[in-house]
């Protein structure tokens, strides 16, 4: 295969874009990623689309991608695999280009919860979908699907409310310099505790806030490289992983086998291992999440994951940061956006260009989960090209 | 202290078709039914016309005791459903019969904030006849024993 | 990059599935296609997944092609491109597998019209989207955009409903030897012209009938392929186009520019001609789309459609057969099924197995339009490697 | 022969927002309105926050004469919508000002069969104020010359 670097990435501030839909979001993250291209991108050169999107409430997605940006002689993919679709669009993208059929390939990914869908129209859409008849009329509500294995970890692992009010306090943190992120103010431990419970283990502090927005970057193949950037990073691994989507057929509640699945595929492309990675955005849609992911993503041992919060090892000081962006928790979590902004940040990581700026890291790790938990999509990038 | 269910007065209940039928109906008969493969002899849930362990499409129901343990629980605390008012407990029952199948359900008659995992509970079925849907049998959980005394006993498993 | 190989195919026959879902649908059409293949395939050789699902009703789609098919060990995508989805699989598939990275990727389309969807949930559901804003209030159904640009092009061209006709009643008797079609029975021009009209100039067989179903192919690299079959089918060409999603902004109302675009690249990776191709399946969801799309494919000159269909060239004893399948027409048309369904239908003439069989095909060619005239997506197959 | 075109019960109205407000709204003064761009100075239309030719942000409705040609139609004849019973034409219209920007609507006052690609027609409104919704009016268009005429007109331009 071909080497694929990526030379460009920018992305629009998340927040409630309540006077912005998809179309305006999309073309504003493609315009800060053709931006950031250090020698300049020809918008002609693009030679293919990769278009993670969850939800299609503004219709048909691959249109609006080519509709909006005026990229209308290219084909355009839309990729959907629920929250990890971001860095799938990236891993499809990156297989396109390492094939040697495109040389040039965008990934956006970008997402618009829309304010407009009130309760009963939520209720008419979720009776269209099958699934949810199993869920619905016990009250079982998609954040406590989550509650539910955090609950369980907390049980067995001996970990505590405080360790997960941790992760948030630390992303939360990280967000404070990052000027695309949703909620940048500093939260403490006693105030993550103490607020309203939304659903148990989870208070208002350990969930990721309702978020729009969109992110973009652009691959290209070790060949065409040096035409955009004297500074590539290199994409050196790629990975997805599924699980069965019930619940009630998932063995363990205390791991995400999806997550070690694409982990361990990303891993073996890049050549390397857990210790070898100096960043990482891991998903945190609950803060629980990012406690379970550190297991099981080899950054520490299994119920290991309290110990390394604790320990300040995942903060910007310490020695393998977590989320610098803020992390879903914080800079938000516009679904089909999500993993494409983590390559957004972890590309400034890598070239220097951070608002949390590491000393000269070499390996990036990306992860997402979804669906709630039965997909796990993870991007490794590096400055080093083999 | 225990609190005592009270039924809402409205559900958005499920329209079974297929292998669902018989687990939302079969509480008219206060069973709860659970497929069971044939082939390799293993209860699994949601019903589906495989088997997802071996493939095997030799599956049916079989009722079971309706008896199992707390596998997780969570209370809800938000009014995502304007017909469920919070608090309400959603708990990951684990059957008896085979813990390691595992029934979605709210566990009911019971003060949200002594639930414990491993509790034991035991179904019981709530009657909905939608106008213009279809009769079903909603299972249900609560502490065993039930009633008054369900705090207590699942305080001493924790 | 590195030839890619198609070893299997098999389909579910389609029609209203009544007693199955897509969870029933999905796992048939992989089973029948790894009977198809030469020398055994042990599923565990796959590597990963393409699946091409327009609509979600039944959950979340990778979810579902993994748990229902087992496949818990591989990566799995969904890909959605209106009615272009089932040939976008096979593009991004090839694409993995082209790259290196992929040897065996499994290509799978689905989809399930449910008949549980009643007017008013379909109402609650138009209203969710933001385009049919455009459409709904003024009684612009979704048929009426393929019969506005019928009518311009029956105006421009001096092709009549009788060319229309005659596109319907060779696809009917194509049909009657396809075991998987939906609709075995002969009409007559006189029929299609008698027939109760849908909109104008559309009569009942004019369109295709509602369909489920799912069809899965195997693609394989050039160096594993002799593993699978001594007799591969060569993936040559894969091509996706796109133009304007509003109607209101395509130039030209006699041609669809997405096909024109799909088309110019297919032929381009395959190093061939529209003059080259023996055999294709073209997206006729409505009589007129055939002719307009013989244009567009380059298989005859502009307007020149209806002398080609009064010659009799796209028959099975013509000299360029046109969906000996039956097509969407009369094999019938689960959105996300139907491009893979056609590559099942190629795969088997370019093998000699099919039920039409030609003498010694080299070239085939498979295409959809959908969005509804937003998206296009082409594939060459050809026994020739090179 | 020409049908006098009698006002449904009921239409699903749009709920429009930003930039689509003013389309929907503009038959309040009688006045049809099209996005504009200033820039290329090229009407469009769905309206939208930027020229689709140009990419200029500097984009605003103007009133246009509301008169223009059949570019094409079909007449529905299945009640797809049960609100609108068949048969009826739906039409899009190229707009005198400029014709390749097209508007789909229904053309009434006019017998089906009598309709002709070329035709001339012009616009009119129909005000809807939906209970718990918001205030449009729908721009609908009809033969030039109106009325009984218009079958006549049409078929001379066919
Ligand atoms: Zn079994
Ligand atoms: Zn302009």
């Amino acid at each position: 295969m071909r080497r694929v670097a990526m030379v460009g990435a920018g992305m629009t501030k998340f927040k409630e874009h309540f006077d912005l839909g998809i179309k305006e979001l999309v073309p504003m993250a493609v315009s800060e990623m053709a931006a950031s291209v250090d020698k300049g991108l020809d918008r002609s050169d693009i030679e293919a689309a990769w278009f993670g999107e969850l939800t299609t409430s503004d219709g048909f997605p691959a249109g609006i991608l080519a509709d909006s940006c005026g990229l209308l002689d290219i084909p355009v993919t839309r990729v959907e695999n629920a929250c990890a679709t971001g860095n799938d669009a990236v891993r499809n993208a990156m297989y396109a280009v390492a094939s040697g059929i495109v040389d040039v390939a965008l990934v956006v990914g970008a997402d618009k919860v829309r304010e407009s869908s009130s309760r009963s129209t939520f209720w008419e859409w979720a009776a269209l979908t099958r699934d949810v008849a199993w869920d619905y009329p016990l009250g079982l509500v998609a954040p406590a699907n989550f509650a539910l294995h955090a609950a369980r970890y907390l049980h067995e692992s001996g970990a505590t409310r405080e360790h997960m009010a941790m992760v948030a306090v630390k992303n939360h943190r990280h967000a404070l310099t990052n000027p695309k992120a949703q909620l940048r103010f500093e939260i403490t431990v006693e105030q993550v505790l103490r607020a309203p419970t939304v659903v148990e283990p989870f208070g208002l502090y350990d969930c990721t806030p309702q978020s729009d927005g969109a992110a973009a970057v652009l691959l290209v193949s070790e060949e065409v490289a040096d035409r955009y950037t004297d500074r590539p990073v290199w994409v050196r691994g790629v990975g997805l992983g599924l699980d069965r989507v019930m619940h009630q057929h998932k063995q363990d509640m205390t791991s995400f086998p999806p997550t070690v699945k694409a982990a361990r595929a990303a891993y073996a492309m890049a050549g390397i291992g857990p210790a070898d990675i100096d960043v990482a955005e891991v998903h945190d849609c609950f803060s629980a999440v990012e406690l379970i992911s550190y297991e099981d993503l080899g950054f520490c041992d299994r119920f290991g994951a309290a110990a390394l919060v604790e320990s300040g090892a995942t903060t910007f000081e310490g020695s393998r940061p977590v989320n610098l962006s803020g992390g879903l928790k914080a800079k938000g979590h516009p679904p089909g956006a999500t993993g494409v902004s983590q390559n957004v940040e972890l590309f400034e990581q890598l070239r220097g260009d951070a608002h949390n700026q590491l000393d000269t890291p070499t390996y990036a790790l990306a992860h997402n989960i979804g669906g709630p938990t039965a997909v796990s999509a993870v991007t490794i990038l590096s400055t080093e090209k083999d | 202290m225990a609190q005592t269910y009270t039924r809402p007065d409205f559900r958005l209940t499920p329209t079974p078709e297929g292998d669902d039928v018989v687990f939302w109906t079969g509480g008219e008969d206060d069973r709860l039914m659970i497929h069971r493969c044939r082939s390799c002899e293993q209860y699994f849930h949601p019903p589906a016309p495989a088997c997802f362990r071996c493939r095997s499409r030799d599956v049916a129901s079989e009722p079971v005791s309706g008896r199992g343990r707390v596998a997780t629980f969570t209370v809800n605390r938000q009014p995502w459903l304007p017909t469920l008012p919070p608090p309400y407990v959603i708990v990951l029952v684990e059957l008896e019969e085979q813990p390691d199948v595992r029934i979605f359900s709210q566990l009911v008659d019971v003060d949200p904030a002594e639930v414990r995992i491993g509790d034991e509970v035991e179904v019981f079925f709530e009657h909905w006849a939608p106008e213009g849907g279809t009769e079903v049998w909603l299972p249900l959980f609560r502490p065993v024993p039930p009633s008054v005394d369900a705090a207590t006993v699942s305080g001493e498993d924790a």
